[in-house]
């Protein structure tokens, strides 16, 4: 690479000899190279050398699972992935020549509007991270519209939720407080919650399904229990095709993950954090945020706005230092709602809750189990509790090649015995009824 | 025969198809308590897969991509990412994985989860890494937040944070977020100002925040001294990893004395930019930070690999699950494929074409201040003010010559900034047309300037009316319209 | 705003890059012997990775396709195919299968080929299927070699081949490869003429090719009349399958009575036409024609299957191995997608589009002959011929508003003909438009017509030159302009 | 999809009640439906299907492989399918309308221009078929280029290949008659050739590499003893990095199988027929050419040309009946021809002879084996001659997990102890061993 034509022409006008003239500036002191690591590896050296080391990963095609918990394994279209694979987009970066970029701010455009539609709010953002780190910036941003330092949130929330939150809050001194659930219907109880409702409070978080994959049921209560309160709402994207969505219930801040719409589970990330607010608050959301307008002839254009809130401008005074986002993922997301639509997100909702009221049932029936553990309502995801130790059944059951869910231990404290299931588009009968035999022979 | 960007008529998907929100569409008796059925169908159109395919492919073609082009935003290290990349990372052992899986049964991702953790430490020399952070400014976060804890473990009350204009947006940002107040100290021919420095700091100063080679592309010969003035002080050195592509195997931050480093995956190890995302911001630490990294870090367990939450000063965490593994995938690959030498070339080959293009640039535009540069420079376009020219304009223009424009006013420190990072991915004869661009433009009529771009599918967008109309979403479009 | 094509200044790969024939590269020693080694090296300059794939990506702009826009392209049903098609077509276990693999390590593709010719032979009515042909064209050729095998095997001498003079260019000149005198016989109202088809048969006729509907998408509904007036003479009535997207569900050349059939899998089954091919043309034959197929056919073999070679009167080979497997199997995958109903229904919407169409188009424009049309239709630019003005000008102006233009000047017998084929995929608002397009077309003066297009990516191109200099390759073009 | 709003009103302007009208015209006699069918099938589950039934493959990532002959597994690299995967070229057709296709046209006259540099011809068409197909045109070529009835072809040629031009040549009445092979060399037995050179001939086919993966070396004397008649060379396009080109040896006609640059071997198709000749014969060609011209503006362009030879303009009189050609596998070798370059090709095919050279060594060194079986000169492929049966000792290697290559005995007649070994890039030193081991055991 370095001793072609190129290379010669480009020293020759610089009047150097070699390429290390130019590093003159780095004193001897500092200097270091790289030679703990390797020779380099030719394309196909690669592709065989990640291709056997990810052959020991195993994925739902060699073992059905009943795993969610925040990451949906549902299938992505074809067309979606070619959309993804436009090189326009992929090779892009944040449209800041807007008259160079309008595909992207045209897709984006697209994808807030549907976003919006679909939790009937007004406004969506490009995108934070992933739902935690969207939450804790719904938290801030909370903080920012109030005058309050205390901040309510669920007490069955994940461990992982619970310190990203908690980092997101340390810098800005906000201090979270937890609400209890009902230990009957898995529900937010809102005696816990309103008991704690002071001057000092910003606002509450309500995550419905929750963690038990319960839906919530008294919006409209916490609604009026808050007031003039931030209400922070935390929903799954995908139960919003039957299920009210927050603007029905007039929340303020809306999170959702988007990954469950056009993008595989990824081990975790990429994901597609959501964040949604009321229109007069916009002036105080974090990321981007696309607006229309004209170009010069008067023809519709797009662009980004109200870039005063953001770090490349603001600096120290910016709602967030979000920069790189998860633009791609958005975008993903608006390919799989267009091809999709209102009317099949409904139906597909329909049918993922009514396959998991069906293995709930199934599961029901074992001796020793209970399914769903909460009388509440339940869209995708359920607890079972189950006769014995969950994460010791749970490894039995991989051995016989299945994975049965997330053992609420792994999630939470005290819920020993508790096993959270999922079920997506992907699961099959088959799955269905390997889960189910596999917990009998277990638990027998 | 010049550039043109495509254009097609392409309306939104709302205005192409209808929604069934009027079609009855029952949610079955029931499934839900009735008062959390929604009543209405989300209104989002349905298209089929070919109207789909064929509106996205549409809107593809109006946007700009390295693929597409020269791409020379500043600091943002649009380097062209190898197509393997994309598909390893498409690998259903890839991508269906779930995060919460048994480890026994993700064993290949750890693996390379914990060689790439390995290989950071080596190019940051560093001694310890956490792949979590989602981006460079999730990074910078979490590094303050590790900076933080370990003041506070030490029982110190460090309330400032430290950083030279010259810094990236992200890091008063971070700052900030991370509970911190920003001390901005101005540059001193275009690098820190060690007098400002030593003014600046004192015992409220928690870490001092440098980006080297710093954002005009100018390496910070003082570094060490830099160092030691913060280490004298108690405070830690963080090093904004954004432009490591320019010192790979030359210099390392961990040579140079720094304690806690992000690095950009997607910049420096060529994951394509997404349209803003997803990255990836890994913080690699010295040993004594070790103990306040994110959990989990992936670990060595006997013959195999396992997440190690079992960090007793750990700052906990900063994502859901454990940052974006796609992102590290693709960077995994890129190392191994480029090895060594590879990555030692790409830091060259970065410097070379950035010295070359800045030698071509100065010809007609000012350069502040002289000597080499590392990955990128800075022009200024200031000697256009006095015919009415802006920067801005300038970048309109170069749209029209088929090249995606520098980063433009940043960073602030240079009038009419023209931020130019051409990576190593480029050839000399992209350099030279490039170039040939901007000084033809330069002597172009204002007129001209102030009506570009007149080749891409807009002319100059309004972003003013943008900002006071506030359509954000087609519902405001058909409120603003009525 | 309108639509314009994007426009790249692409220099050819020969002069981006240099070859590196003057460089030494050398052969190893006794590697060839010394009168066979090449001297110098084949100048095909280098491109990296970013520069070819920039290249091809800016050339891919300047190129339209299917997933570009409408594409009513006559005859050639350019109609959109599912990207899981794609997917499954480049799976390893498709992909990198060798054809000379031991049968029972190939059961996976066998076991699709052997459901396809079943599907196959559902969907034409016919009885065994060959699947080898690689386009249509080659299908035509490998079905008159079987009508040539066939009575020849009954020791008759037929050397003749009669067809309509609306029948696709293809026919002929299969027919001729294979052996046989081309007759043609005139249409009457847009139809076989009965008359003249019994005229022109005779002992010598080998067959008879017909695509029914036929390329002025009208059913020949006196087939059955026609089947006999060939098998009185003993001749053998042959289908070109091209068509068979119109009828799929409401009758099949089986039952229509013709005797060997071949389809464009490229076509009715939707595999992209990547720019001419590749394609597929399997045969489909009557029993007592099955003995001729090409060898090997697929054939079930106790639990697995296996490749049938014993075919005792085959022609034998038409393709080095199989044909275009990866063409079969996007098929098969578009025949399971869709189903009987699926397909029905494509046809269906496939013909009312064209009808829509046509009383759209007849607005401004002759279509000749009355009444119903399948999947296309044909309409004439004569009217337009006073003012000066060609078919190929208002093929060249629809470019203009962003639409491919229609097959022209085919088939022969329609003056200036314009060649409509919508396809099913295509939904009501692009029809609409392009009428549209197409009635304002006809009302624009000479002028802009003549001077059309002006939003490709190149003015209009001048064929007669292309013709004269004959400039093949870049040697060519170097001697040109010497 | 048939009871949406677009289909209502589409039957409402041509005035009918139902889409059944539009079918009138099809007599009752000859209905017919499509109940034979099955019902469709999601997305999902076709995928899951196709992969199931593809799942009982086995490709070379199970099983060690060293099968070429005409067929050649390659690395393609993952840039050259980013570019087959642009939806601009995949879903474009013949460009009729160049001035919108000129993308395609460009990069195919790239294809044309590399190919020619390669052969060392001055032109190449835009595909046939595949090899094959492509010799059978270009016998038939040769034919409308001079008087003769009698095409000279080599006795040692694959059944398949032969049944092929067989099928080209009888409808134009052409006779095949067979030219020997040297039973040392593996070479053309040119006194065998000679003898057979009347005034009947049209001309002779030469392969180098032949089937037994030897070189020709007398090239220049078979050119010589053919004098004017045509002389159709057909070589390994690959080859060529290192060997004499055919147009140095001025021959007539040549052919080439493409696939190897940049294809998969996909189970034998599509697979890309190259044909390349002498300008002065290019009004003789089958297949489409792509020239270079100018626009109205003068500006570069280009187009098909010479379409008068075509079927769509010169029906029964045309040069071939090709209409739908393998355009897309050559724009894949197009792109993989710019990526690799002249130099990389030449290094590659050293690699590849150095490669296949010390296997065959090693398996010469088994006892009882001889490899090559020929004395002659080879490229990347040989025969090796076994001690026993070789498709038996193929079968029994075959369960140990190794496909040796293909046994002579499936190509030709009269060659049953006889192994073709071929290998690529993909080759291992793991894959090598175990051929050598698994051979071993076998014939001992
Ligand atoms: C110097 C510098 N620091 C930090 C960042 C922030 O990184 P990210 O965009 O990954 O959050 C950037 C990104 O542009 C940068 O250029
Ligand atoms: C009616 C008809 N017949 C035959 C053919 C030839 O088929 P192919 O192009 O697949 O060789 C075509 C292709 O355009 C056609 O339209």
């Amino acid at each position: 690479m370095l001793n072609d034509k190129d290379v010669k022409e480009m020293l020759a006008a610089l009047d150097i000899d070699s390429v290390e003239r130019l590093f003159d500036d780095i004193p001897e002191s500092v200097r270091a190279n790289l030679d703990g690591l390797q020779e380099g590896m030719s394309e196909l050296q690669v592709r065989r050398h990640v291709e056997s080391i990810l052959a020991k990963n195993r994925d739902p095609r060699d073992t059905a699972s009943f795993l969610g918990a925040g990451a949906y394994d549902f299938y992505v279209p074809a067309a979606v992935r070619a959309v993804m694979s436009r090189s326009e987009f992929l090779t892009s970066y944040t449209p800041y020549q807007s008259e160079l970029s309008q595909g992207l701010l045209h897709a984006l455009f697209e994808y807030q509007s549907m976003m919006a539609e679909l939790t009937s709010m007004e406004v969506v953002n490009n995108s934070i991270y992933d739902y935690a780190t969207a939450l804790g910036e719904a938290i801030l941003m909370a903080a920012r519209l109030t005058k309050g330092t205390v901040f309510l949130i669920p007490e069955a929330m994940s461990r992982s939720k619970l310190s990203v939150i908690e980092n997101y809050c340390r810098g800005a001194g906000i201090q979270l407080r937890r609400y209890k659930f009902d230990r009957t219907s898995g529900c937010a109880d809102l005696e816990s919650m309103k008991n704690q409702i002071t001057d000092e409070i910003i606002g509450a978080y309500v995550e419905t399904p929750n963690l038990f994959g319960v839906l919530e049921t008294q919006l409209d209560d916490i609604r009026g229990l808050l007031d003039s309160k931030i209400f922070v709402a935390g929903v799954n994207a995908l139960s919003l095709g039957i299920v009210r969505p927050p603007g029905d219930y007039d929340a303020d801040i809306v999170i959702t993950e988007g990954q469950i719409f056009g993008n595989p589970v990824n081990f975790g990330g990429p994901h597609l954090g959501v964040l949604a607010c009321k229109k007069k608050f916009v002036r105080k959301m974090p990321g981007r945020v696309i607006g229309m307008t004209t170009d010069a002839d008067g023809n519709r254009a797009f662009c980004m706005t109200l870039m005063t809130r953001e770090q490349h401008i603001r600096r120290e005074k910016a709602t967030s230092n979000i920069c790189t986002n998860e633009a791609l993922t958005a975008i993903a997301t608006a390919s799989y709602l267009a091809l999709t639509g209102g009317g099949d997100l409904r139906k597909l909702a329909i049918s993922i809750a009514e396959k998991s009221r069906r293995l709930a049932k199934r599961l029901d029936e074992l001796s020793g189990c209970k399914a769903p553990m909460f009388d509440g309502a339940h869209f995708s995801e359920f607890v079972v509790t189950l006769p014995k130790d969950a994460s010791s059944i749970a490894s039995q059951m991989l051995e016989k090649g299945v994975i049965p869910g997330v053992p609420l231990s792994h999630l939470i404290k005290g819920m020993e015995n508790e096993l959270l299931i999922s079920v997506t588009d992907k699961t099959t009968l088959d799955d269905a009824d390997s889960l189910v035999l596999t917990l009998q022979e277990v638990i027998q | 025969m010049s550039f043109r960007q495509a254009r097609h008529e392409e309306p939104l998907t709302f205005e192409m198809a209808y929604c069934e929100v009027g079609e009855s569409m029952p949610v079955p008796d029931g499934l839900l308590p009735a008062n959390l059925v929604r009543k209405d169908v989300p209104c989002i159109p349905k298209l089929s897969e070919r109207e789909m395919v064929r509106h996205f492919t549409a809107l593809s073609q109006m946007n700009y991509g390295v693929d597409s082009g020269f791409y020379p935003l500043g600091s943002c290290t649009m380097k062209y990412g190898p197509k393997i990349n994309e598909e390893l990372a498409s690998l259903p052992k890839a991508a269906d994985i779930h995060p919460l899986q048994p480890e026994e049964t993700v064993q290949g991702t750890l693996q390379i989860l914990y060689e790439l953790q390995n290989m950071l430490a080596t190019i940051t020399g560093m001694d310890a890494v956490s792949l979590q952070p989602a981006a460079g400014a999730q990074g910078e976060f979490t590094g303050l937040l590790i900076a933080r804890a370990f003041h506070e473990k030490n029982g110190e009350e460090r309330t400032e944070v430290v950083l030279p204009d010259t810094s990236h947006g992200t890091n008063p940002a971070s700052a900030v977020m991370a509970g911190f107040n920003v001390v901005t100290i101005p540059s001193k021919d275009g690098r820190v100002d060690l007098d400002a420095l030593s003014a600046a700091v004192s015992e409220k100063t928690a870490a001092f925040m440098l980006t080297n080679p710093n954002t005009l592309g100018i390496f910070e010969s003082q570094v060490l001294e830099i160092a030691k003035i913060m280490h004298d002080a108690g405070a830690l050195l963080y090093y904004d990893g954004a432009n490591v592509n320019a010192i790979m195997g030359k210099t390392t931050p961990g040579k140079m004395e720094f304690d806690i480093v992000h690095l950009n995956l997607h910049k420096t190890f060529s994951t394509p930019h997404g349209g803003g995302g997803p990255g990836s911001g890994p913080v690699c630490v010295k040993e004594r930070f070790a103990g306040f990294l994110p959990v989990p870090v992936v670990a060595k367990k006997g013959e195999g690999y396992s997440l190690n939450y079992d960090i007793p000063d750990s700052i906990g965490k900063v994502h859901g699950f454990y940052g974006n593994w796609g992102v590290m995938l693709r960077a995994y690959a890129y190392i191994l494929m480029n090895g060594r030498d590879g990555l030692t070339e790409a830091a060259e080959r970065a410097v070379l074409n950035s010295n070359y293009l800045k030698k071509l640039v100065e010809r007609f535009l000012v350069v502040p201040y002289s000597g080499l540069r590392k990955h990128e420079f800075v022009a200024s376009g200031s000697s256009l003010k006095e015919k009415g020219v802006r920067t801005m304009d300038v970048a309109k223009r170069l749209i029209d010559y088929g090249f995606h424009p520098p980063t433009v006013y940043f960073p602030l420190l240079i009038e009419e900034a023209l931020m130019i990072e051409p990576t190593e991915t480029e050839v000399k004869y992209t350099l030279d047309k490039f170039a040939e661009a901007l000084a033809s433009i330069v002597k172009e009529s204002p007129e001209i300037l102030h009506n570009a771009p007149q080749n891409a599918s807009v002319k100059r967008v309004n972003e003013t009316e943008a900002a006071k109309k506030l359509i954000l979403t087609y519902r405001d479009y058909l409120e603003d319209i009525e």
